[in-house]
């Protein structure tokens, strides 16, 4: 299972990685204006042509001034709850590593969107043949036996490929061999089930424009007992349903026969009342 | 730099000041990154928090314009607490030196002083001389006037209280830049100095830059491996441009452009050809007049023969200063005609650039060579120009990128390497070796009918392959350039090479600038580039060498990748890494070794096979010894604190308010050349760049990722500094000093502090400078607000340290 | 044309503009994109109609299955009369949240992929099948007056013989997917048909108009879709705002559709009362009202006592947008209808019902739009209101429902007499 | 697909299997420890390799028995894998079973010429015997080196041929995991180790418009970097797997349509498995090296100068 | 790495373990009829070094058929190991872009539009003007001194040309008695 290995201790904001990126996918550039974070930070957010972005972050560390710099781009979650969502599974866990978007059985429903608890798949929304885009850890190069083109770029070697374990592995030892300078949680180790991207920083991980206060749990785990119960609702239903109806209409039924019944006797009273001095009960 | 980028791995403390290295160099920053893992300190001094900054372990402020107080200071500190190499000081630098009886400074002025003509005579400043024509020393370094002593007085002016206050660094952080730094005073320690245009760029740049030269001498780090003084150097090929002397006081070889004065040849080599009486100087410049002549008969072949001293009368005799600043001085005055520019973009890079735009004006006609449509090429139709109503023609030529053309560059650690041809030249671009080779054969024809002086352009050795009607497809042979630029003997010569002699066919290439003589019988285009290529095949083309072995000392040398001047000598002045007997004073980091049983040096390439001690270290000086008091400086033998041109501040330190020695070009052609006062503009600013642009922004400004990614100029200021102006992170705003005003965003940020200057509060901004008119994003350079005035020797204009305000932009006012 | 304007009313001229420009406004976001249309963005990528159309839409059309639950399953034959209007704008429902679904969907050619790309852990998978496949056991639920009006009497009787076996298969094919396990579905195919051959044995098969596992069905498919609904946004937990986001949302969804049925039928017959002249039972209509205190009883009590099991109240009461919101639907939604419906009198009243069951109807559609647009909370701040194109489509879309129930109720023998009249 | 191997399993399960059977024949002839290794190896390791001569020390001897079982192991093994096309398979499959010993002597000895001379005397398909000659041997270097590796670096090797036994590179790879450095790997011992790209690694020629990389228009990651001065090439692929768990074998067979492709393009595989035979110590002259011939049956005798061909 | 994944086996036409041993030899008749014509595609590898910063980081460039496919670091290069900064990485969009300048462009005296020139119109005017300018302001002497200079001609430029350009330009400034002979190194 690849995986990727950030340190935001090595990175020194060059964004090389940005263009790499963009010039992999041959992504268009965006019209940007200004700035967007506390330092150089553009484009604003992740878009549908910007697929990976390095955050600025102004903050204190250890009581002196610093500025960090986080990168922000698909976690390729071990259980992704855009995968967990999609109706249709156009977005699936590879067991090479990567997340991959398949946009020709995609229906543009957005749900995944709204289940990704780190905010990264983007929508064409000018387009009217849109699809879903994000970072796919470059599959196609990561087949081809390359790693992705991030990695490749980054001058600090900052962004490192390699095997999940190994590369968790190598987190913690870098944790141990430094203590003071790296916080002790490696972000993407437990985060919703485990994230292929993992990330080490000296500073809380929500710093650098993490989102904060995720379960341990993969996102599948909220909706199974709704999903699982399925079946057990559809047969109770079936059961009590049908017992109730029979139940129902066979009283109905009887009742109605009961009426038929006493109507046939008032009739056959009235007819002998006719005769001689019926006796009306 | 006199070592190079990967040496910076062995260095214990590494000193950042006046560079953004993790910014405008990033890949350094992989080299500096493995010494931290090594446990080295990364210091960095900036007047911004920067991300070398976050990347270095100290940080500390200081405001733009007061480097050399900052540095003083730390000398003065490792003179007090005497970390100092002792050894290193007294043998290998002029520390032991006598100087002048009449040398004198006094209330900020060296003795020698002509208030009128604001220059200085050096005479009282030279070494007194003894009988025997050596200059005097003392080696116990106790005689009153000994440069030791001398330096002693000088740099106790600067102590820690009087340097925080000019300089407005925070004491603690201050002295623990001092203390880390100054740790690196012990033999087996080593600290390496970046620096780069944040230097440079001052009036007084030149002695910013001594002042290093003189901490690093003072803890022995010169020479040594992870040491040395390294000027970040911004562009691919500066270092290779310098080189063959694209500048007006230099030829190729940084021998002298000739002066008007010398008449002749040996006029020429008298005035420039340093003599020492110490057999124990190299004096390696002594060689000069070889070199010259060998550049002499590289240019004009057979023409240049001893009788007509080589072709000497046809070089250009300069009378003055022909800077760029007085260049563009002399082009607004309208007495320059026609202009040449090859990849040059000065209407954004150019100081003043609103003079210097207005100066374009006046000019016939310009020649603009790039890969791009530069500001420089369309200033006729500049924001608020009428073209019609400015007369230059203007001829746009598309040159083609590096990757469409076969060539060398030499970076920033003197590595010449090798490019091959990927592409064919886009479109009907050329390389600006067929331009030139082209628009010769053109002049040729001209002058072929007479004109001017013909001879000196007709008789130029030019053969390069190329047939004479310029034909695209035709390369000119960049081979036969560079093994010009090695140099080849012209007739059949022996010489007697160390007592062994060797003799070499007409037309063999020259082995090594050793070998080149003053009788004519070698030519070389470039002396320094002599053993660049040794033979006739590519294959000896030693620019091209990929061989990834490294030298025996296993420093990252590197030896047998590609080839760096001198004679591939990776690190310069190392003789200084070893002591008078040959042993290296760093082991475990050795750059040279004298190895006792087979009598010869390993390791780098030595400054001079000499066995230890027969050689002073210091081989291009004349005494062979490091300057700590340079009399050849045009502003003072050690420096000396001046307040930038535009200073808030008056200075603490004298009465002399600014450098004595520099140009005033306000006062001699005040034509838009205004200074402002704090009055009006209270807030002091400063020019830099961002890692996303490159220079003047063409080759980068161009490409649509990067455009994206940093799309407008901007203005980074203090958190306070916006409070008081009511400015809000993103506002418009403007930015304006005596000379221009340009509309920029706000970046608000805590990365610039207010300095505390003399007990009063003083804010600093910054822009960024890389933007112009042309480009997928706009916008103006800061050089709007910069100023004509430059540094005393070497006219490079203060962009670092001006006056400026900042408005906010209300209403419709966009 | 022009005698056209003049015989419908104003009221009717108003829906078919609206309609017409709804459509007008579709056709350009299918040529100009979702941008073009609406507000919505990468931080809001539902908006308001996914609250409306397809949320309350979905929870509105419940009228269907608990009528007809209520009527057939559990003997209330009062309510006999109200089937088949509740059927038709349960049906009618259904076909214009489909419609509103595919405006919204970015990629609607390849809804048809939902049926052979198969994801169990997604409860919009399971959405998408219950849809599908409740529109078509509505369609059959609704196929009965066209029998009448057309008097296709021989279609009608094969329609009644194959109806059963139609059921065991859909539901079968459901179940098959949703558990992908053979074995569920032979349980569940085996109890349909055991019950359909008690019901033949049982009961005269002639005489029961309607096959019982066609509304078994229908109960069951919307039990299993109103509450998935709830399940969407239970895979949300760090963007949907405490105040909303439960585990037992799709309880909650479940419940408070089959609240708002009763309460969406009175409103309904009334309002058609009043534009189509077809007299509505007011005994049959405030008895329904007698039911609803019920249902908003235990709908408040369960959304209540989730909100304090999960400790959320310190959410209710800080000042908050969603808090206000949450309010509002709560206290005009559920317990101002509570005590209007416990007064008797008001419930006797056609005004009293109608404004009862209204805010009913409200409060539904409120909480909806909360969980899916109020309640969303965005790190960054930005803030979504819908524009205006998005509003109008929605309203073209109501209006297209009203205009569809209109011409259903004119043309097909819906109510009581007509059936009668036809027997 | 070809028609022969339509019948049997997809060809990648046939190689893959083949690299297990490889692997695990390696790892059994380990365990039956069949050398002894001596110390004092690193030591001369490390002084030959600053010479730039090979490693493999000369003076050791596997003993027989554990040969025999590499051979009888190695016949079965290839048996299943390679397709038997009549005879010609059947007799090497005898010849190997006859006598093991006396052609692992050969190779172990790299006596080339005699190797080739029996061969042909036996009438047996030339390359797969001198494949499996390689292979036999091929447990035992790599024990060695393995062993050797673990002590002496080979970072200061700068040859194109192989630190350990000297023969030519079989395969290059492109670790793109590791920046895209280039590591060559030799079939004979297992080994491999880094040498730079655009450069020939049979010449050393470095002048770059000599070089080509010729591969499947669809599949440029699979391809060959050959050498117009020298006309030899090496099969190339990019890869971000582990160097050790590498399928080399597989690859270096599976990619056989690239020597196609070499062959039609002038490109004369200086095969690994003929030059298996000899151990020339490459004298890295800068200029293009005598072309040693391809597969026309040439004097394999050890070259003239004993001393160099220790 | 499984190899069926990779499927490489497959794209090389026939089964490969037919074409291995028909390669190996094993069946040499087999080997040749089975002998497809393989679409293949030539790539070319050159070194180059990036025009930016003076690090002097090394690239591989990559084309085919005169066309750039890819431009990666040069992992042997000693200083950068294979890494790049983002103005590194961006040097495929300084090749192809399409606002580079393609054609020789003249503006003429006021006019407020280029003209599209050739090169031979321009190298000659050029010439004529270098010749006009020269001729019209050149001093061979000032007063007694010789000096063979011409301050009506100024040169700038050239950082980032080649050593060997930077070289041409110095000897044709120089021979044209230029004093004005300035670049970036002082700004």
């Amino acid at each position: 299972m690849n995986a990727m290995l950030i340190d935001s201790t090595r990175c020194v904001g060059c964004r090389a990685c940005q263009i790499a990126c963009k010039s992999w996918n041959e992504l268009p550039s965006e019209k940007t204006q200004f700035f967007a974070g506390k330092g150089y930070q553009n484009p604003k957010d992740l878009s549908a042509t910007t697929w990976t972005l390095i955050t600025y972050n102004e903050t204190k560390r250890r009581g002196r001034f610093d500025w960090v710099f986080g990168k922000r781009q698909c976690m390729h979650c071990l259980l992704p709850a855009c995968a967990t969502a999609c109706p249709v599974t156009a977005l699936k866990k590879t067991p090479e590593g990567p997340v991959v978007y398949d946009s020709s059985i995609c229906l543009g429903c957005r749900y995944c969107q709204l289940a990704c608890p780190f905010d990264v798949p983007r929508f064409e929304w000018d387009k009217v043949f849109t699809k879903i885009t994000k970072c796919t850890m470059c599959a196609d190069r990561v087949a081809e036996g390359m790693e992705p083109a991030c990695c490749k770029a980054c001058p600090t070697d900052a962004i490192v490929f390699g095997e999940r374990s190994k590369l968790l592995a190598e987190a913690h030892a870098r944790i141990d061999a430094n203590p003071l300078n790296y916080v002790h949680h490696v972000f993407g180790e437990k985060e919703m089930g485990g994230t292929c991207v993992l990330h080490l920083s000296d500073v809380p991980h929500q710093e650098l424009g993490h989102a904060g206060g995720l379960s341990e749990e993969p996102a599948s785990a909220y909706s199974r007992p709704a999903m699982a119960s399925i079946p057990f609702v559809l047969t109770g239903l079936g059961i009590g349903l049908g017992a109730v109806s029979w139940v129902v209409n066979r009283r109905q039924q009887l009742a109605a026969q009961q009426k038929e019944i006493e109507r046939l006797h008032e009739i056959a009273e009235q007819a002998e009342g006719k005769e001689p001095g019926g006796t009306n009960s | 730099m006199t070592s190079h980028w990967i040496d910076m791995i062995h260095a214990d403390v590494a000193m950042v000041m006046g560079s953004n290295v993790v910014e405008n160099h990033p890949v350094a920053a992989k080299w500096l990154a493995r010494a931290k893992e090594r446990g080295s300190l990364i210091l960095n001094v900036d007047p911004r928090y920067t991300r070398t900054s976050s990347f270095a372990d100290h940080y500390c402020q200081f405001r733009s314009g007061t480097d050399v107080a900052f540095v003083n200071g730390m000398i003065n500190y490792a003179l007090e607490h005497d970390y100092i190499q002792r050894e290193y000081v007294v043998n290998y630098t002029n520390a032991s030196f006598i100087i002048n009886p009449d040398i004198g400074f006094h209330d900020g002025l060296f003795s020698g002083y002509d208030e009128a003509k604001r220059k200085y005579d050096a005479a009282t400043w030279q070494y007194e001389m003894g009988a025997d024509g050596m200059p005097l020393r003392d080696l116990t370094l106790q005689h009153p006037r000994c440069v030791y002593q001398l330096m002693k007085r000088h740099f106790s002016r600067y102590d820690v209280d009087t340097v925080c206050s000019i300089t407005g660094a925070p004491r603690e952080d201050y002295l623990k830049i001092c203390r880390n730094y100054t740790s690196t005073w012990a033999p087996d320690r080593v600290g390496t100095w970046l620096y780069a245009m944040g230097t440079t760029q001052h009036t007084n740049g030149t002695q910013n830059i001594r002042t290093y030269a003189i901490l690093q001498l003072l803890l022995g780090n010169v020479g040594l491996a992870g040491g040395g003084v390294n000027a970040l150097r911004g562009e691919s090929n500066v270092q290779g441009s310098t080189d063959f002397g694209l500048l007006f006081h230099i030829l190729p070889g940084y021998n002298p452009s000739p002066l008007a004065a010398e008449q002749g040849l040996a006029a020429y080599n008298a005035a420039n050809t340093p003599t020492s009486k110490d057999p124990k100087s190299a004096n390696w410049w002594g060689n000069r007049p070889k070199y010259v002549v060998s550049m002499l008969k590289a240019w004009y072949g057979d023409h240049a023969t001893a009788a007509n001293d080589f072709g000497y009368d046809f070089l250009p005799k300069r009378d003055g200063d022909y800077s760029h600043i007085s260049l563009f001085e002399a082009m607004y005055e309208g007495r320059i005609q026609g202009l040449i520019l090859l990849g040059q973009n000065p209407a954004v890079g150019g100081p003043n650039s609103l003079k210097e735009r207005a100066a374009l004006e006046k000019l016939e006609w310009m020649v603009a060579v790039d890969l791009w449509q530069t500001e420089t090429s369309t200033f006729w139709r500049r924001p608020g120009t009428d073209p019609a109503s400015v007369q230059t023609e203007v001829f746009l030529l598309p040159a083609c990128s590096s990757v469409e053309k076969e060539g060398s560059v030499i970076n920033s650690g003197r590595w010449a390497q090798w490019r091959y041809k990927a592409l064919e030249p886009v479109g009907e671009s050329a390389s600006d070796l067929w331009i030139l080779d082209s628009l010769f054969k053109k002049l040729r024809a001209e002058y072929a009918q007479g004109g001017a002086l013909p001879e000196a352009i007709t008789k130029l050795n030019w053969d390069y392959g190329t047939p004479e009607q310029p034909d695209r497809h035709q390369e000119p042979d960049v081979h036969r350039v560079a093994r010009e630029i090695n140099g080849y003997f012209t007739r059949d010569t022996t010489i007697d090479d160390k007592g062994t002699p060797k003799s070499f066919k007409k037309g063999d290439q020259v082995p090594g600038f050793p070998m080149l003589q003053a009788d004519g019988s070698t030519a070389s285009g470039n002396w320094l580039y002599c053993n660049s290529y040794t033979g006739p095949e590519p294959k000896d083309n030693k620019l091209a060498r990929r061989d990834g072995k490294d030298a025996a000392n296993e420093i990252g040398l590197y030896p047998n990748w590609a080839w760096s001047w001198p004679m591939n000598r990776r690190i310069l002045y190392n003789r200084a890494s070893v002591d008078p007997a040959g042993r290296p004073w760093n082991p475990k980091k050795w750059v040279i070794r004298w190895n006792e049983t087979e009598k010869k040096w390993e390791g780098d390439v030595p400054d001079g096979p000499w066995p230890p001690g027969e050689k002073h270290p210091f081989i291009m000086r004349a005494d062979g010894h490091a300057a700590l008091w340079a009399a050849t400086l045009k502003d003072g033998p050690l420096p000396e604190f001046y307040e930038p041109l535009e200073s808030p501040q008056h200075n603490l330190m004298s009465s002399v308010q600014v450098n004595p020695a520099i140009k005033l070009w306000h006062k001699s052609n005040p034509e838009l050349n205004p200074v402002g006062e704090e009055a009006t503009y209270p807030i002091i600013g400063t020019t830099y760049r961002v890692s996303e642009h490159w220079q003047a922004g063409a080759m980068t400004r161009n490409l649509p990722w990067l455009a994206e990614l940093v799309p407008d100029a901007f203005v980074e200021m203090s958190q306070a500094l916006a409070n008081q102006r009511g400015i809000v992170n993103g506002d418009r705003v403007q930015v304006v000093t005596a000379r221009g005003a340009m509309d920029v965003y706000a970046l608000v940020t805590n990365r610039f502090q207010p300095f505390r200057v003399d007990g009063r509060l003083v804010h600093e901004v910054g822009v960024v400078w890389h933007f112009g008119w042309e480009g997928i994003v706009k916008g103006d350079s800061a050089n709007v607000l910069t100023s004509h005035v430059g540094d005393a020797n070497t006219m490079i204009p203060e962009y670092k340290a001006f006056l400026c305000d900042v408005r906010k932009i209300t209403g419709g006012v966009a | 044309m022009t005698d056209f304007f003049k015989r419908t009313s104003s009221g009717l001229l108003v829906l078919y503009a609206l309609a017409a420009f709804g459509l007008l406004l579709i056709v350009y976001r299918f040529v100009m994109g979702l941008g073009a249309v609406t507000n919505l963005s990468d931080s809001y990528p539902w908006g308001l109609w996914i609250g409306v159309d397809v949320l309350a839409g979905i929870a509105l059309a419940s009228g269907g299955f608990v009528v007809a639950g209520t009527v057939h399953l559990f003997g209330a034959n009062k309510y006999h009369s109200l089937t088949r209007t509740a059927i038709t704008t349960a049906f009618l429902g259904y076909l214009i949240f489909i419609f509103g679904l595919i405006v919204d969907l970015g990629r609607p050619w390849n809804l048809w992929r939902a049926l052979f790309n198969w994801n169990h852990t997604s409860p919009m998978f399971e959405v998408a099948w219950c849809v599908m496949l409740y529109t078509s056991v509505l369609l059959m639920e609704f196929l009965p007056p066209v029998f009448e009006r057309f008097k296709l009497t021989a279609l009608h009787e094969k329609w009644k013989t194959m109806v059963p076996w139609a059921i065991v298969f859909i539901l079968g094919i459901f179940t098959f997917a949703m558990t992908d396990s053979l074995i569920w579905t032979v349980v569940v195919v085996f109890v349909l048909l055991f019950w359909e051959l008690v019901f033949r044995a049982g009961l005269s098969p002639r005489s029961i108009q309607m096959p019982l596992l066609m509304i078994i069905a229908g109960v069951m498919f919307s039990t299993m879709h109103q509450s998935s609904l709830g399940t969407l946004f239970t895979l949300a937990p760090h963007k949907l705002h405490p105040l909303w986001y439960s585990p037992m949302l799709p309880v909650l969804f479940l419940l408070s559709a089959v609240m708002v049925a009763p309460a969406m039928v009175i409103f309904e017959s009334i309002v058609a009362e009043r534009s189509l002249g077809h007299r509505a039972h007011m005994n049959v209509l405030s008895s329904l009202g007698r039911a609803m205190p019920w249902l908003l009883g235990i709908y408040l009590v369960v959304k209540v006592g989730d909100l304090l099991a999960r400790g959320a109240v310190s959410d209710a009461l800080s000042i908050s947008w969603q808090s206000f919101s949450w309010w509002g639907e709560v206290l005009l939604g559920v317990v101002l209808p509570f005590t209007l419906f416990l007064s008797q009198d008001l419930v006797q009243k056609r005004v009293g019902l109608l404004t009862a069951a209204a805010l009913v109807v409200l409060g539904l559609v409120w909480n909806r739009v909360n969980v899916a647009v109020v309640g969303m909370i965005d790190l960054e701040g930005d803030v979504y209101f819908p524009y205006w194109a998005e509003i109008f489509i929605t309203l073209g879309l109501i209006s297209l429902g009203i205009l569809g129930y209109r011409l259903a109720s004119l043309h097909l023998p819906l109510h009581e007499e007509e059936t009668a009249a036809t027997h | 697909m070809s028609p022969t191997s339509a019948a049997k399993p997809d060809p990648a399960h046939l190689l893959e299997r083949l690299q297990e059977d490889l692997d695990n024949l390696s790892a059994e002839v380990w365990q039956m420890r069949p050398l002894v290794f001596e110390p004092q190896w690193v030591a001369q390791a490390a002084v030959w390799q600053a010479q730039g001569r090979p490693q493999l020390p000369d003076t050791v001897q596997p003993d027989p028995d554990a040969v025999v079982f590499a051979g009888q192991r190695l016949a079965s093994l290839l048996e299943a894998a390679l397709p038997n096309d009549g005879a010609g398979f059947q007799g090497l499959v005898r010849w190997v079973q006859a006598d093991p010993v006396q052609i692992f002597d050969l190779i172990w000895r790299d006596q080339g010429g005699d190797l080739l001379a029996r061969i042909r005397a036996a009438k047996l398909p030339e390359e797969l015997a001198v494949l499996f000659a390689v292979l036999l041997a091929r447990p035992f270097r790599s024990w060695i080196a393995q062993e050797l590796h673990a002590e002496s670096r080979l970072d200061g090797w700068k040859e194109g041929s192989c630190p350990l036994c000297g023969h030519w590179p079989s395969l290059s790879l492109i670790a793109d995991q590791e920046e895209g450095r280039r590591y060559l790997w030799c079939l004979h011992c297992g080994t491999s180790w880094r040498h730079p790209r655009l450069r020939c690694s049979f010449c050393g020629c470095t002048d770059q418009a000599q070089l080509l990389h010729l591969h499947l228009e669809e599949r440029p990651e699979f391809r060959l970097e050959g050498c117009r001065s020298c006309k030899r090439y090496v099969k190339e692929f990019r890869s971000t797997e582990e160097r050790a768990n590498l399928p080399w074998e597989a690859l270096f067979l599976g990619t056989a349509a690239l020597d196609l492709i070499a062959a039609d393009h002038g490109l004369l595989r200086d095969s690994p498995l003929i030059g298996a035979t000899t151990r020339q110590f490459p004298q890295r002259t800068q200029g293009p090296r005598p072309v040693p011939g391809d597969h026309s049956p040439h004097d394999h005798t050890t070259s003239s100068n004993p001393e160099k061909n220790r | 790495m499984n190899l069926t994944r990779r499927g490489f086996l497959g794209a090389t036409g026939a089964g490969v373990l037919g074409i291995a041993v028909g390669v190996l030899g094993l069946t040499k008749a087999a080997g040749a009829s089975r002998r497809k014509t393989f679409k293949t595609a030539e790539t070319k590898e050159s070194s180059t070094i990036c025009p930016y910063c003076g690090v002097g980081c090394g690239l591989i460039v990559s084309t085919r058929d005169g066309k750039l496919v890819n431009i990666e670091g040069d992992p042997d290069h000693p200083i950068n190991e294979g890494a790049l900064c983002s103005k590194g990485m961006s040097l495929f969009q300084v090749a192809q872009n399409e606002r580079r300048l393609q054609t020789v462009r003249y503006r003429a005296p006021g006019s407020d539009k280029w003209e599209e020139k050739s090169w031979d119109w321009a190298l000659t005017e050029i010439a004529k003007r270098i010749k006009k300018t020269r001729d019209a302001t050149f001093k061979a002497k000032d007063g007694v001194r010789l000096v063979n200079r011409t301050e009506g001609l100024a040169c700038l430029g050239g950082a980032a040309l080649d050593n060997e350009e930077a070289y041409l330009y110095s000897k044709l400034a120089r021979s044209l008695g230029v004093t004005w002979l300035e670049h970036q190194a002082r700004i």
